[in-house]
């Protein structure tokens, strides 16, 4: 394991010395760019929102964008990402529709959970993107799983998992990272380590000098990984899936990042947090040291960006306004997809309740 | 007498037992510098100091294994449950190792320690915020299950169980952590486990039920009082393990209708023991089928959470029910 | 048709839906090499090699976790747990994943499985090989739990829960894994899920039992009948849920007389469940409060397994309670 | 972590080169020898009860006694362990007698367990010995928990947890290893690597290149040392023990033995692994590898060796005898323990229980 985390974009977005970036076409560097702005107002906006009460709650990765975007375009579309509940700009990258991720956050009629979960708790099978759990630590097997699949089928996919450092102290994480060691499953471990879980700050959630190390209690790669450098992810994870591909066995990444806003709207982290180590952390903004390395090199100009921030904006605004006005699912779909079939006990409950709301309302003040 | 919600008497429970009992120590996830999610330990870190009140790695087997090991070694830890849909990866310490360290050891070793954590709906919390999984430890042999439903009751309760030679599971229904208020001594008392408390005396029904429920049940029994002319006995458990049969039968044999109200989904859900026990005791007394009100046999559902829970309406047309049989 | 054990008709169909649907693999501690300590994937390694039937770490939150990662990529899991006692270590994975994904995920993903476990006491494993814990995966939604009581059932159940499309815990009565024997097709054939079987018809009483019980309920019956002139009406459930509450309420609606036979504690044991449900919907038909005839709330003791269980004289007394009544 | 595994005494009981013995007495090497035997012994004789049916069930631990009475020989009495099931060493060594012993294997009324659990499930809270569960890692965490109060409280006691191979994939280890790293925990984790989980290897248990690597993931010492080496064992142990009582932190040793006998009476370890491995591994054999250094400095002549044999030999049949006249606990003991005090429905169950068995035989034919 190299002593320093790989980067390749220092925080100014100038290309560290003796680095190279990685070849990727100037289209598909504004693509990432694109999610990684989008990425970036959704959450402002849905914050915002959940403060006017028009949404429930909703969980942002302001800082991780680059952590998150960057593993995610490092692999191929058919494989499948195991995420925790902050990677939204996964799914935006793979191009999971605006108008739905709305109405997965109201929970109307058109969101595909039919308001089953809470916001932020996205799924699509389509898209190969797991169905987030609030469970920490919990979908870590699960990529085992599909990586072991994979394999003793004789197939190329691999499977990817996001998690936070808090994750790594999980029994889930620690059964995931050795059964996958054991078979050499064609999975990759993503730790984000934005340095807190909630209020406990990673260093107090283990004594390990790094999160990558614990790769060694496996017998599996590990690597660190400036997490802030889309280019540095990118690289590193490509790596990963390869080597994964070919069934020469996992890797556990860490990349090093920050949550530069609260854990979620409920949450206040001046209550365990100082001010400098968020204002330390602003100076390398993974989004911002993007763009300055697109404006330098000519890959976007002041303008096209203004125009970009318009177009999101807009868009936001019409995704938004359009799921905000969709009804609320039908209240028998509360008992479906429970079972493939529904039972008897379930088909009584529903009548029962379907009784109890014909004979008037069911809401209920506290 | 000073007015405390759930929370604050929680938190107080915790300073005076911690001032006396400097055995007692308090872990879990963001307990210590940032208080407990829901504020419930705020203030005792800077209290009581680091050695009595720490933060934990993220991990619930580890949080209630050591506490166990604590607890052996004759300390009163009283660990944090962030949210009981998480207790599960403490599964096996809680139903193998902790409900069985008395009975296995032959009186040896026992572990005495109280696993503190919020439970129920009501906060829009979806599928892993909002459960209430009471059954899967009231059918655990050598646990004490505890629900409190108001903040003295909170309080109360708590010393009690921290007093208490055994391992508690003490719910705490988050839904009304600050709604339910009213006065709390500022110094210590006890409500004694396994004691019910009659919280209404009616002539026609008998309703069973604990924690947040018993909010709801007031208001449906208050409504029915004028809209139905029915007049409800209410109980409230409290302690759900090991419960107090007495009290119920007692009100049953009078009324001979009864309906047990709970959160938790229907199927094998402590009403069902209850009403087990009951046709057991009492069937000769019943004057109707004892229905249950309770959350449905659908994981916990994020935007008809409201039509989950068993709220007035339900309570309402059960007790017409039963009225009506 | 030759003659089989459990062992040996769970081996059978597992090896029958291997050879035809080559998505199913079998993972868990001891189950390719050893063949199973109770040997029932005996030869299914040398069959199907190590890709299909592979030993895992010992980690049973691991070995259900990546079967469901396996099942959500289009394969059949069927993981074992060594003891059902040992299955706590996996509790979350399976009732906050596997019994949720389908729901949680608007039915996108599901992770149709076999959970194949022993459980059950008998054979003298004290604390931690005896264990009836149904009752905690009968009240989480999301989950069918099956349990057999003889070979052919094993097997028919056994494919059929293979073919569902629901996570199945799939609970196998050790005691008589081998002392019950009988006619098994070699071939392929299911029994539905959901659907109880009735095993004797007698006018007086409906026994409702499952698992290794139904042994020492077809014993106790038959004493009766000669001893007690009782005759009852047996009904093995089999699938314990989603559960068959018609072919019990057609029963108790000619007898009026019910018991109940499980292992498992009696306190929230799914003894509960049935007694309430019948509370509701046939109070009227009841001649005698229905008795539960159940493992104690102790945890499962060593040296007195039989006193423990519920043997015949326990059921007989139940019987002659219900109809001296 | 040292290359090479710590070993002092070589297979045929010669001191290695450059190495020195640990000084214990005379009269002491001559207990641990004692021990070690009567613990070879009881096994031997034990698993012979099993077969005649006079017993349940057993486990033993023969080839693993210098790992598990080495360590315990390196405590102070007042230190907690808390053991697998296969340290009947560390009870003998601390003194449990004989006699009750055999009270637990018969489930008697003299057994301080009612009878309650299988054999071999001892506790002892006099000797600070836990009370052992069959669910495997599960003891783990407990020791965390000591190690942590006793640190909380400024005592100086040091918890020692025992467990094999297998249970290092559990996530009861790596909770316990991680928090005790966080806490500094006066804790010793003590795995047996026996080289088998019943018929599992180690080598398919984890692909890491070792046990004691995995202490890099909770940033604790890990060391690995011949199991079958007493006094390694026990240079080891007291290193780790002394540590942890400064303050200075938990250790992962990783003791490398080998489970000469079946799993436990129910097993056939035939089914599964070689004979060679086995013949290998008995040239290794700690029991007859300590008395060879015991015989060549002359501090165990044949002839005591022969008396201590028979005196063994006497001890275990009059234990035996007497316990086995023993009467079972009475009925009502099964509902005692369950909680401090019996509560209602326990007391009607006890009662209903009474009537049924006044009523008659309750033995039921299977
Ligand atoms: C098993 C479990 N325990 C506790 C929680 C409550 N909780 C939610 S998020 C969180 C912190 C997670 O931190 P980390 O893994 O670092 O991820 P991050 O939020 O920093 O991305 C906790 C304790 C949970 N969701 N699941
Ligand atoms: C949690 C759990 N899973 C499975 C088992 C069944 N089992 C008993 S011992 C054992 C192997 C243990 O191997 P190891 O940890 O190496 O200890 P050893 O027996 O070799 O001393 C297994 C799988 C168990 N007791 N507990
Ligand atoms: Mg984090
Ligand atoms: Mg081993």
């Amino acid at each position: 394991m190299p002593e320093e985390p790989v980067c390749i974009l220092l925080p100014d977005g100038k290309v560290r010395k003796g680095n190279k970036v990685p070849d990727i076409g100037s289209e598909d560097l504004l693509r990432i760019y694109r999610v990684m702005l989008l990425n970036r107002r959704l959450d402002e906006r849905m914050i915002k929102l959940q403060r006017q009460g028009r949404i429930g709650f909703y969980v942002g990765s302001v800082g991780e964008e680059a952590s998150i975007i960057g593993a995610t375009f490092a692999l191929e579309e058919t494989d499948w990402i195991f995420p925790c509940y902050r990677e939204v700009g996964s799914l935006l990258l793979r191009g999971f529709p605006l108008f739905e991720l709305c109405c997965q956050l109201f929970g109307n009629s058109q969101d595909s959970l039919q308001g089953r979960q809470m916001p932020n708790h996205y799924a699509s099978s389509k898209l190969r993107f797991g169905s987030i759990s609030s469970t920490v630590g919990s979908q870590i097997p699960h990529a085992t799983g599909v990586g072991l699949a994979s394999k003793l089928r004789g197939m190329e996919d691999v499977a990817l998992t996001f998690f936070g450092d808090g994750a790594t102290s999980t029994g889930d994480f620690h059964a995931a990272v050795n059964f996958a060691g054991v078979y050499k499953a064609q999975t990759i471990f993503m730790c984000r380590n934005n340095q807190w879980a909630i209020s406990v700050p990673s260093k107090a959630q283990t004594a390990s000098e790094s999160m990558a190390v614990k790769a060694k209690a496996y017998g599996i790669d590990g690597v660190q990984v400036d997490g802030n450098d889309v280019f540095a992810v990118y690289e590193v994870t490509k790596m990963a899936a390869e080597k994964a591909r070919q069934g020469n066995g996992p890797t556990l990444i860490e990349a090093i990042t920050y949550r530069l806003g609260g854990h979620t709207t409920s949450d206040d982290p001046r209550l365990y947090r100082d001010d400098v180590e968020v204002e330390r952390w602003e100076k390398k903004d993974p989004l911002l040291r993007f763009r300055s390395y697109l404006l330098d090199t000519g890959h976007l100009n002041g303008e096209a960006d203004t125009t970009l921030e318009k177009e999101i904006k807009e868009e936001l605004k019409s995704a938004l306004d359009k799921a905000e006005k969709i009804d609320p699912p039908t209240i028998d779909t509360m008992f479906e997809d429970v079972l493939d079939d529904t039972s008897w006990h379930l088909e009584e409950q529903r009548k029962e309740l379907g009784r109890v709301l014909k004979a008037g309302n069911s809401q209920q003040k506290t | 007498m000073p007015i405390m919600n759930i929370i604050q008497a929680v938190n107080s429970a915790l300073r005076v037992e911690m001032e006396h009992d400097d055995s007692i120590v308090i872990l879990g996830e963001d307990v210590a510098q940032f208080g407990g999610v829901f504020r419930a330990t705020q203030g005792l870190l800077e209290e009581f100091g680091p050695s009595r009140v720490f933060d934990t790695p993220l991990s619930e087997n580890g949080i209630v294994g050591s506490a166990i090991g604590m607890a052996m070694y004759g300390m009163r830890p009283i660990p944090e449950i962030q949210f009981v849909d998480f207790i599960y990866p403490a599964f096996d310490q809680i139903v193998n190792e902790a409900a069985k360290m008395r009975y296995r050891s032959g009186g040896q070793f026992t572990c005495p320690m109280v696993i503190r954590t919020p439970c129920g709906g009501g906060i829009k919390g979806g599928h892993y915020h909002s459960q209430s999984p009471e059954s899967y430890f009231i059918h655990t042999a050598g646990l004490k299950v505890v629900m409190p439903s108001n903040p003295y009751d909170a309080k109360g309760l708590l010393i009690a169980s921290i007093r208490d030679e055994n391992p508690v599971i003490f719910l705490e229904p988050k839904k009304i952590y600050r709604a339910a208020r009213g006065d709390v001594p500022e110094g210590e008392y006890t409500i004694e486990l396994g004691k019910a408390t009659k919280i209404r005396e009616g002539k026609d029904v008998t309703i069973v039920t604990y924690g947040a429920a018993v909010h709801d049940v007031l208001e449906a029994a208050d409504e029915a009082i004028d809209e139905d002319q029915i007049e409800s006995t209410i109980i409230d458990l409290r302690t759900l393990s090991p419960y107090d049969i007495h009290s119920i039968l007692d009100s049953v044999m009078t009324t001979g209708r009864v309906i047990i109200v709970h959160e938790a989904p229907k199927t094998c859900g402590f009403g069902a023991e209850i009403s087990a026990t009951l046709n057991e005791k009492a069937l000769l007394y019943l004057k109707a089928p004892i229905l249950r009100v309770t959350g449905f046999d659908t994981p916990f559902p994020y935007i008809f959470e409201q039509e989950y829970l068993p709220n007035t309406t339900r309570i309402r047309k059960a007790l017409r029910d039963v009225m009506d049989f």
